[in-house]
């Protein structure tokens, strides 16, 4: 990669947790202050962010776009909407979560093998490809998965059998988001995030170094796809229905941009990234209908042109910066 | 998403005997092609739609499926308004002319404006898969997300029966069209001077060594990305009679496009046609035997070739 | 006449090329010296294919700097890569080609391949990735003096070649130069700029260090070892 | 040579052989390397010494021939366990990683050899054996100056020297060494060279370096292979090699 357009990927610091923990006190408190709807969409906010992590990982440790994620998402989703829905055999949160961690590290485990033979364009076309197969599956296995319909009537979930209420459902949903970030974080700060950027940044050399590089990528999209299988599971629950949208592969694209966003230079990103995204969405398409699609689309596009992967982030943290300096 | 209109498998006669079999083997092949037909034209020129920039001048664009979609709802607009019911093959040809022009100057336009200043290839994808929604945007505002349909060109060419089997003429025609073009194009690039001049800075070539030649790189990439956005439009065109347009189309093109690139390899027309033929007719054969896998089998052979031949079946090994 | 007027050329942040000064007038002059020199970083300047960050390189009394690259060769500037990078998939025909449809050669005297390069005739409508070593190297020449340049830059024009081929080679540079062109080359090796060099200019860390003739040079150079 | 007669044989390459159609950069090459034998490789461009050395990290296959490592046959084995195992090489184009800190770009090869690549969970601040031994690298190399300074902002110089704080980071026990001085200046060509050959004769490493300073050959080295197309034309001390006519001929005539 040239140089001149090279990033830098933070470590995670004392700054980094204490910004965390302000932002884990936030989303505590606000939910007494704001309506239901609103709630709702901070849900939604919170369950993205695992998924974004999971692009996050991929793009500034090994410079890979991942168009994948709705993959695992679509599996968590879809394994609650049976087990929960059709076939009613449990809304229990302890036993699906793990249900869905398991099948989407084996999943992202036997995926990894294909779609990381090569990297770069053919990484995300594969990433693309894999959605469609999922998507085009479950839309024409009819019988078992409603096809278009999708699944609704998703029972609430329950967590050590007490049933959970919506209140409720939202604070699971904020531990266990903040309970990936903070997993995340040290994942991002631990010697494995180092030597993956040694791979994206010089792969000979990683390899004469003894980094056994295959592996270490396949378990890197194994992490993202774990992430997504968890999120997975609580979307379903946060909506009471699955469609097969979920598969689309403009709904994994969502991630990405939900990362760019936000940036690739700051842990941040990730953060600001999903709400970003998620408060654009719904804002736009509330006060100019059918603009949002355009509107994203263009934000994004300029992102790139102007700051590549720096996002709303990197923006902020160069004004800084700027004004430290003077 | 696509709806493929796919022709069903004439009933045939009740099995008359063994003599007859071998004979209706083959007659049940055939019609797997002729169905397959309009999907090969539609994988060969939009893979090579993408294929070309990224062989000649070494970028990923995926702005191609945009102009695609709105290739088709163009055609169908326009022909709806134009023709109507009233259907005539030169009028419907001057059409696709007409949006390959759109297609080609959109192209040049969203190169000009604002690919050109993408560095690297990551940056391509996400800038360009972002505009893609900025495509579908402009189409749902002008055409709703309802799918609209203009079949007349479809259903007013007739058919004919080969062979025992009924096909539609205009399969013949668009796969026809399409592969005059493609003929076209593998003239254009090897038998002019032009063409000496895209595959000397294409990734065959060398880059700086036809510059010091004398090849105007700028020239070049305008052109190169003129000609891929026609061929996008005009598969749009082309596949609007049978498949009509709607809203999301876009997604399938480049997909089927992508997948036809990592089979056939960069920068390989031949491969490019070949593989599109394998793709169409493994799709027709699974829309009939196992429609569940109709949309998968075209990543099941991609995911083979990539674990057998990583650089595609036709393809080399290039470094860009 | 090709005069290089206090070149230099940075490649990152170190200087490849030190405010150079040499001239080049109907004769073949060789740059020589080690690894990292800066031989080929001369000629990819006079070329136009890296950025020259101060200096002046004049032909016939012209800047060339401010041409843009792919004008060059009309401007009279031929060049021959140091690995031959031809337009694999190409013939060779096609190859000579390449250069010959967008350049006029305005006012030039035609230089004839055919009779320079008879190798090539039979060579014509084979794709060049099939061709040997040496014989690519003729088609990179051919390439390079199709629509006859007045300069001529040959980079290691002699490295990996079978002795004979080395010889023809040599030839080819020596009749090329008898159509009044100026030649400026680089070799790693006395023996090879030996072959067919008038001139040798030895450079050490972008500097010319010693200018005289292949022998001259080369009892420089040994005696040098021998001092250490 | 005598007294490596003592110590036990590393390294043994038999019949090496690789060739790329009419070019035979290594042709039917034998060799053998006890420990703490340190060589110095000269020969012209395309004799074949880079080749040499990609043929025993593993970078490329041989065509003919094998390579043990302590008796045991490697010949298969990928690169990335080669370098475990000791066969470590730099680069002749320093290959580093610039978006990290030279810290960084150490402790990940102390990381790496130390063979915690799944630690996925552990804070790398807490990993303290591994830092400790980062920073007494970083200090033996003398690039306490640098320690926290992004490499892409560095010169050649201070990257030749943190790729070869790298290759020691591996714990090798026979470094190849690809032209430690090339593209370099001439005060830091001696400080690179000087910090190498301390390190070597500290570690009691075997060592092959390709060098075409001859100057610096004939200080540094005790045991000089000319290599010319594909195959060694003189070995043994420097004094005594380049004394000799024939070598002095090839060298001055062919470049190097």
């Amino acid at each position: 990669m040239n140089t001149a357009l090279s990033m830098t990927v933070p470590s995670v610091g004392r700054r980094t947790w204490i910004t965390t923990l302000i932002f884990t006190a936030i989303v505590v408190v606000l939910p007494f202050f704001i309506s239901g709807y609103q709630r709702t969409l901070l849900q939604k906010g919170l369950l993205w962010i695992p998924s974004v992590f999971g692009v996050y990982i991929l793009y500034s440790l090994l410079r890979q776009v991942h168009f994948g994620q709705s993959i695992f998402i679509g599996l968590g989703s879809y394994i609650t909407a049976f087990m929960a829905g059709k076939y009613s055999v449990t809304n229990e949160l302890m036993i699906l979560l793990p249900l869905a961690l398991v099948v989407s590290i084996v999943v992202a485990y036997v995926l990894g093998i294909f779609i990381m033979k090569r990297t770069g364009f053919y990484f995300a076309v594969m990433g693309i490809a894999v959605t469609m197969v999922f998507w085009s599956l479950v839309y024409k296995a009819r019988t078992i998965t409603g096809g278009s319909d999708g699944i609704s009537h998703i029972k609430n979930p329950s967590l050590f059998t007490v049933p959970l209420s919506d209140m409720g459902l939202y604070y699971f949903c904020l531990i266990v988001s903040v309970g990936i970030i903070v997993l995340m974080l040290r994942v991002l700060n631990s010697s494995f995030s180092l030597q993956l950027r040694a791979i994206a940044g010089d792969l000979e050399k990683a390899e004469s170094i003894g980094i056994p590089v295959k592996r270490m990528q396949r378990l890197a999209f194994t992490i993202a796809g774990a992430n997504a299988g968890i999120t997975g599971v609580l979307l379903a629950f946060s909506y009471n229905y699955v469609s097969p949208s979920v598969f689309e592969w403009g709904y994994g694209a969502n991630f990405v941009q939900s990362a760019i966003i936000g940036g690739v230079t700051s842990f941040a990103g990730p953060v600001v990234g999903a709400f970003g995204f998620i408060n654009l969405e719904f804002f736009i398409s509330t006060w100019f209908a059918n603009l949002w699609e355009i509107i994203i689309g263009l934000t994004i596009a300029i992102i790139v042109v102007t700051v590549g992967e720096k996002g709303v982030t990197g923006i902020v943290q160069t004004l800084f910066s700027k004004i430290r300096c003077k | 998403m696509a709806q493929t209109i796919i022709n069903v498998v004439p009933e045939g006669t009740p099995p008359v005997g063994h003599i007859f079999e071998s004979q209706q083997m083959l007659s049940t092949f055939l019609s797997y092609i002729f169905n397959a037909l309009p999907m090969v034209s539609y994988i060969i020129m939009l893979s090579f739609s993408l294929n070309f920039i990224l062989y000649i001048s070494g970028r990923v664009s995926l702005t191609f499926a945009g102009i695609y979609l709105v290739g088709a709802y163009v055609t169908v607009s326009v022909g709806t308004y134009f023709l109507g019911q009233n259907f005539s093959l030169l009028s419907f040809i001057a059409i696709l002319l007409a949006v390959g022009l759109l297609g080609a100057a959109i192209s040049i336009v969203v190169y000009a404006t604002f690919e050109r200043f993408l560095k690297t290839d990551v940056h391509r994808m996400i800038a360009t898969s972002s505009l893609l929604m900025v495509f579908s945007g402009i189409i749902k505002i002008q055409w709703g997300t309802t799918p609209v349909t203009y079949s007349a060109p479809f259903l007013k060419m007739g058919i004919s029966e080969v062979l025992g089997n009924i096909v539609p003429n205009y399969y013949f025609f668009m796969f026809g069209f399409s592969l005059i073009l493609m003929l076209a194009l593998a003239y254009f690039l090897f038998r002019t001077a032009w063409g000496l001049r895209f595959r000397a800075t294409s990734l065959d070539g060398d880059r700086t060594m036809a510059q010091v030649c004398g090849v105007n790189q700028n020239i070049v990439t305008a052109i190169t990305f003129a000609i891929s956005g026609m061929l996008a439009a005009i598969a749009g065109g082309l596949y609007a009679p049978i498949a009509g347009a709607s809203y999301g189309i876009e997604g399938n093109a480049l997909l089927l496009a992508a997948l036809t690139i990592i089979v056939g390899g960069v920068g390989s027309i031949g491969g490019a046609v070949l593989t599109a033929f394998i793709i169409g007719i493994a799709r027709v054969i699974t829309a009939v035997e196992m429609p569940l896998f109709e949309l998968a089998i075209p990543f099941i052979i991609a995911s083979a070739v990539l674990v057998v031949r990583p650089y595609g079946i036709w393809g080399k090994e290039f470094k860009h | 006449m090709l005069e290089i007027k206090d070149l230099t050329v940075f490649y990152g942040t170190e200087k490849a090329v030190r405010e150079l000064s040499m001239k080049v007038s109907g004769e073949v002059v060789c740059l020589c010296g080690r690894n990292g020199a800066g031989k080929s970083t001369v000629l990819r300047a006079v070329a136009g294919i890296v950025h020259v960050d101060s200096g002046q390189i004049l032909l016939d009394g012209k800047d060339v700097i401010p041409i843009p690259l792919h004008k060059r060769l009309e401007s009279g500037i031929g060049y021959v890569p140091e690995d031959r990078k031809l337009f694999k998939e190409m013939t060779v025909r096609e190859n000579i080609e390449v250069a010959k449809i967008g350049v006029k050669a305005s006012g030039r005297k035609e230089m004839n391949i055919d009779e320079l390069l008879p190798e090539l005739a039979s060579l014509y409508n084979r794709k060049s990735k099939l061709l040997s070593g040496g014989q690519q190297k003729l088609v990179s020449i051919a390439r390079a003096i199709a629509t006859s340049p007045n300069v001529l830059l040959f980079d290691e024009v002699l490295e990996g070649l079978a002795r004979s081929m080395m010889i023809k080679i040599s030839e080819i540079v020596t009749k090329i130069k008898a159509e009044g062109k100026d030649i400026l080359c680089a070799e790693s090796s006395l023996d090879k700029a030996g072959m067919y060099a008038d001139r040798i200019i030895w450079l050490e860390k972008g500097q010319i260090v010693a200018t005289g003739s292949p022998a001259e040079i080369k009892k420089q150079i040994s005696d040098s070892i021998r001092a250490r | 040579m005598s007294n490596n007669e003592q110590k036990p044989l590393l390294i043994t390459a038999d019949k090496l052989r690789k060739y790329y159609g009419e070019v035979k950069p290594v042709n039917d090459i034998s060799l053998e390397i006890a420990q703490g034998q340190v060589l110095t490789l000269v020969g012209a461009n395309g004799a074949g010494k880079t080749t040499l050395l990609n043929l025993l990290t593993g970078l490329i296959r041989p065509d003919r021939g094998e390579i043990r490592l302590l008796g045991e046959k490697i010949t298969g084995v990928p690169p990335d366990q080669r370098a475990k195992r000791g066969i470590v090489k730099t680069f002749q184009l320093e290959h580093v990683f610039d978006d990290m800190t030279v810290f960084d770009n150490v402790r990940t090869a102390c990381f790496s050899s130390a063979g915690k690549h799944y630690s996925l969970f552990k804070d790398i601040e807490d990993e303290n054996e591994i830092n400790e031994r980062t920073g007494a690298l970083i200090e033996l190399f003398d690039l306490t100056g640098v320690r926290d300074a992004f490499v892409r902002n560095l010169g050649h110089g201070y990257k030749k020297v943190i790729d070869i704080a790298m290759c020691f980071a591996m714990k090798p026990k026979i470094l190849l060494v690809d032209e430690p001085t090339s593209g370099v200046g001439e005060e830091e060509k001696y400080k690179i060279m000087d910090l190498l050959m301390n390190q070597i004769e500290a570690n009691n490493l075997a060592a092959i370096i390709v060098e075409h300073d001859l100057h610096l050959v004939k200080e540094l080295s005790k045991e000089t292979i000319v290599m010319c197309d594909g195959e060694f034309i003189a070995r043994g001390t420097p004094d005594h090699v380049f004394s000799q006519e024939k070598v002095i001929e090839i060298l001055v005539g062919k470049g190097f």
